[in-house]
């Protein structure tokens, strides 16, 4: 096993899949010639030709709009969206067809399709580079949702979307492409969608988070340590959701918190806590508190770290729990 | 300033110029008589249908037939169809059964069928969104070394959104065998075209894609097919996509649903109903001498058999199985999918 | 007062704002000729001009991101969605620029704009003619959510709408377009943003709903009556949201059921079921249920029935919360 | 086949034609001028203070100067101007200060300007977005009688974006008084202008909108200037939108975080700087006589002086107030909004 960073993972996943099916191409803005803006899909242009990683035309619905017709001509896509606010473009394509064309064909096509993207905050840039868009994705009917916190869970999950027969968006948290090398599997690695992962385990409170939130959580998690015994769970797939880990999570400890960085309004933590409000109500020894972005345009860089969950706040809530 | 060559507008004719196409025999001209007959009795006993409560609303496409008919005879069966919602009996051509698409307007699963069998994609409702399918799909083929061609319909209003502009690109810029299939029937719903574009023509588009443009008469079958033939070999000889602007009149209304009245000009509608693309057609052939009454009498009774089966079937369907609510979604569905399902 | 259908209220609210504000300006596909689809906007043209009530070309992201230039030259643009899935295309134009873009201008500039579409299911349509595609809006920064259940809401919450000087979605049930005549105010009539209506007082089980499934959740109530006293609490408006009345609901009765048409997951009625796990969890006697649509593409219409939330489905729930 | 004649491919150029352009006196000549060493300096001073970390990721504009300058000066104060990040410091030009751009990609609250001051839109980041918002701004100014026009610029890989696509043919049905200008610096990031797009020139795509399309030299300021003045009477003589495509290329990365040694060719690119714009422009002015060393020298210092006035101002501008997160988004909003804040 070597050591990576969570961008190499992906790359990795990508070199491992293309070689593995020949039926696999990647497509997007730049993933041919430069290997990414964030280098994820560096070197397939070399090694698999300019056909399986294409350079696209700047187009997101496009790209996700030609990879239905690529799929049904038995191919698989593996489209990336450069920034996440840039997939916008192509939330008419996903809603209005991606998630249903299956559907529409009786159930006769399928459409195995990837859609992959940095998203999330945190990291100094310019407007609309900031995004947690998985709340429109996983409203989204016939689409399923992936988001990895570690690398070699990036490189896992990012398999399993490849290998699955349906269509599957995979976020990945770009304020930690770079932020610490771990111990991938080498070769074909993967994590079946669907199953959450015990970051950390405890019995006081569980803190549930995806993406780069996972450590928030585990932070905070450390900056309790001795005042309570706390659980992180990290949801890596949002659908299929491991909604047994959840529940069985909140029957443990009674208290849970969830945090997410998009705003907060039908956000997928809201989906959390409905979950919990309706099959868990007689467990939690609490209310279950959210930990999230707000409802505005996610803010100027220079004060971005007041927008984000902060470890600051995931204790704060943690504590009000514990406490109530 | 860029502008193209106005004899670039002039519309290709066979009919009117009583031209005759190479390479198209009697047996030939009769097979596309018989297409444009079965579409225009399949949009005429629908209409009934509609009337009588047996099938719900419904797009119209009488005066579009010669479109339909013309382009498909020049496709191979290898070659993929994508239709809007104004093609939505094309199928038929392919031989999709007349009950599988009233099925689809009575809002039965069985009027889904598997775009693989026949080659026809799922009509598409949304406007222009299957063109970026369409230019994949070509282009998928091009890359496994298939010689297959695709042929996307839209409409005059469909070329304002953005999803045709990109798939239109996209076929460009990858080279992909696609045919861009304009049916410009100079209204979109209650919008006519000049408040859909500017352009001269529609097929002006095409110089900003750097693709061929080119105009027909969409009412002259032999002039769509003849069109739609050169872009067809132009496509497998590896020239890329084609944009045909095929011109017509919208003679009836936009779907049942609508009342032209309040924004269409009656006489015009007469008009071009006069000069229906059917009759103009079947006149052809009977100077021709290649069609006589008895056989044009047979072929319509062909067709007006298909239709009667056809409703027949779609009535005898039983009501569909409400789990179907859940059963296409996905291959593998996510567990708790029917939660709160009273099934 | 004259008795209205729900349409007509919108086409009166329209006549009556058009009038009182000369910057107003309606736009959209069909609008104007026609008078729109459903004839929401019969009569504009010949009134107020063709200038003030524009076809547009078919371009959803064409109508919604000119508005956003027609805020800055000064005009106040209504735009129709002439239906729930044709307004994908413009999410982008939404998401990127309608809900941020006064917030780009440190709060100098006004961005009025509101967009209208009929939404929802049970019409017997073609497919992309049923989706209820709220919870994209509501999660959406920047923009604020309304939705009438009523024909005198119909034209008081757009008269709020128009007059609101934030962007503001409106969607407006066509399964009740020409459900029901009912007294409409004459004239001005301004129904405000954010106060929720109590549509039937009961002191057992509160009813969350809003649009067409306010009068299944009434149905419901009347199935229910001499079994329970039911609550109906119909928000009107999702954002801003009367949290006060769903709190006091709650508190009330004990016992909530959400009720929404739209895909489960991450819908709107997961926001109400959390808002409720997190403010009113020692006022609950037993789970939050949700009754809603599913996770699937909206069916078959020959089917749509077995996939709307019913009466049966709605009462089902209610008392499955009683007998907890 | 439809297709535009190639002499209309031609460049319209004044520099290297040692034309004059009618109207420009010394001292017009010498506000382009002026104009060009601002941008200039505002960009080359900004990846320095980028590499010294008092600014964030930083789009350079390096050769894009004669397409800016050259354009606004054809602008009369009243028309607006709606730039991509590529133009992020036009605004200059019209007396926005150096130290609101340079907050902008400090990720400060300040940098962020109020567009009725100076009819400056924000800097748009999301690819051809902003298309429609000028379209719309334009036939709104026309809608109130205002003589207004508009102009936004986008590169060449915005054309691939369904929203030009929508904007431009609102601007042309509406006949908004809009340029839709073009910088086509040839590559949009690593993707060269052959895998963007088939056409054989960008300005043919306006045929297709039926506007007048155009191309100039975008290193060539005064033949920008003079395209943009046409185009601007154009509009504000009721004509409408025209599109212009300024054809220059990219001889700075796209960003400073973008390395583009990976796929440009390096001598390609010592060559168009060898023929950079505001060099082209500065020899032309000597040749005319119009600048001399002195006046040179001043004005380079002027925007030298700016710059480190601007910086030092900004650097000067106190950390922003975290409330600031919720300040702005609504004019009304919504109770709640603040729901876990811990400010
Ligand atoms: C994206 C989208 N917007 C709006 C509609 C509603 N609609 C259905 S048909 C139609 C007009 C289409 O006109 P055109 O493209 O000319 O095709 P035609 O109906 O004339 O064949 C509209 C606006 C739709 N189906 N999809
Ligand atoms: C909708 C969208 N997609 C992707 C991006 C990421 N991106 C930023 S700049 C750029 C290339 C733009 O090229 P071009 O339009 O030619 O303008 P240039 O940068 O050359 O001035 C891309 C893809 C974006 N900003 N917006
Ligand atoms: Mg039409
Ligand atoms: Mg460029």
């Amino acid at each position: 096993m070597a050591e990576k960073f969570l961008v190499e993972a992906v790359n990795d996943a990508l070199h491992v899949e293309l070689a593995r099916d020949e039926t696999l191409m990647v497509m997007g803005e730049d993933v041919g010639r430069a290997g990414g803006v964030f280098r994820a899909t560096a070197g397939l242009r070399e090694r698999f030709g300019e056909n399986r990683c294409v350079d696209t035309p700047l187009a997101e619905a496009g790209i996700l709009g030609s990879a239905i017709g690529l799929c049904m001509a038995g191919w698989r896509p593996v489209c990336e969206m450069q920034y996440d606010a840039f997939s916008y473009p192509c939330l008419d394509q996903l809603i209005t067809h991606v998630g249903r064309y299956r559907w529409r064909t009786g159930g006769k096509m399928e459409f195995p399709l990837v859609v992959r993207m940095p998203y999330g905050g945190g990291v100094r840039a310019p407007e609309l580079h900031d995004d947690s868009p998985e709340a429109y994705y996983v409203h989204t009917p016939g689409v399923k949702v992936a988001i990895p916190s570690t690398p070699a869970d990036a490189k896992g999950l990012l398999a399993a979307a490849i290998r699955d027969p349906d269509p599957v968006v995979v976020l990945e948290p770009k304020l930690i492409y770079r932020g610490e090398k771990q111990e991938v599997p080498e070769g074909e690695h993967v994590v079946p969608l669907g199953q959450a992962r015990l970051a950390r385990e405890g019995t006081d409170v569980t803190l549930v988070a995806y993406g780069a939130m996972v450590r928030v959580c585990e932070r905070a998690a450390d900056e309790l340590e001795g005042a309570a015994s706390v659980e992180v769970l990290d949801l890596r797939s949002l659908r299929p959701l491991d909604e047994d880990a959840l529940l069985a999570s909140a029957a443990k400890t009674g208290r849970v918190v969830v945090v997410q960085e998009a705003p907060r309004t039908a956000g997928f933590g809201a989906e959390i806590a409905a979950i919990l409000a309706e099959k868990a109500i007689l467990d939690l020894h609490g209310p279950v508190l959210r930990v999230t972005g707000f409802d505005v345009p996610y803010p100027y860089w220079k004060i971005e770290d007041r927008y984000m969950p902060s470890v600051e706040r995931v204790v704060g809530a943690a504590r009000k729990l514990l406490e109530f | 300033m860029a502008r193209v060559a106005s004899e670039e507008h002039e519309l290709r004719r066979v009919i009117d110029e009583d031209r005759e196409v190479d390479g198209l025999g009697a047996d030939d001209l009769l097979a596309i008589y018989r297409s444009l007959i079965l579409l225009r009795t399949y949009d005429e006993r629908s209409v009934v249908y509609h009337r009588q409560g047996r099938i719900g609303t419904y797009a119209i496409f009488w005066n579009h037939e010669a479109m339909q008919a013309g382009s498909v005879h020049a496709l191979a069966d290898e070659d993929w169809i994508f239709p809007s919602y104004r093609e939505s009996a094309i199928g038929l051509l392919r031989g999709i059964p007349a009950s599988t698409v009233l099925h689809w307007w009575r809002g039965h699963p069985a009027g889904w069928w598997n775009p693989a069998e026949h080659r026809v994609a799922s009509i598409c409702v949304p406007i222009g969104t299957h063109v970026p399918h369409a230019a994949g799909l070509a282009w998928g083929e091009k890359l496994k070394g298939s010689s297959a061609v695709a042929i996307a319909y839209f409409g005059d209003g469909a070329t304002s959104e953005g999803a045709f502009h990109e798939g239109a690109n996209f076929a460009a810029v990858m080279q992909a065998p696609l045919i861009l299939f304009c049916n410009n029937n100079q209204w979109a719903i209650s919008t006519p075209l000049e408040a859909q574009t500017r352009a001269e023509a529609l097929s002006d588009k095409a110089v900003g894609y750097g693709m061929p443009g080119v105009r027909v008469d969409g009412g002259d079958v032999l002039a769509v097919y003849e069109a739609t033939r050169e872009a067809v070999e132009r496509g497998r000889a590896g020239g890329g996509p084609t944009f045909i602007e095929a011109v017509s009149y919208r003679a009836a209304p936009h779907a049942t649903a609508d009342d032209p009245r309040v924004y269409i000009d009656l006489d015009r509608v007469e008009e071009e109903k006069r000069n229906e693309c059917v009759g103009r057609y079947e006149a052809y052939l009977r100077r021709l001498g290649v069609l006589d009454d008895a056989t044009a009498e047979e072929i319509k009774n062909d067709a007006l058999e298909t239709m009667r089966r056809g409703i027949a079937a779609a009535e005898a369907e039983p009501e569909p199985d409400p789990e179907l609510v859940f059963d296409n979604a996905y291959v593998l569905p996510p567990p708790g999918l029917r939660e709160g399902w009273d099934g």
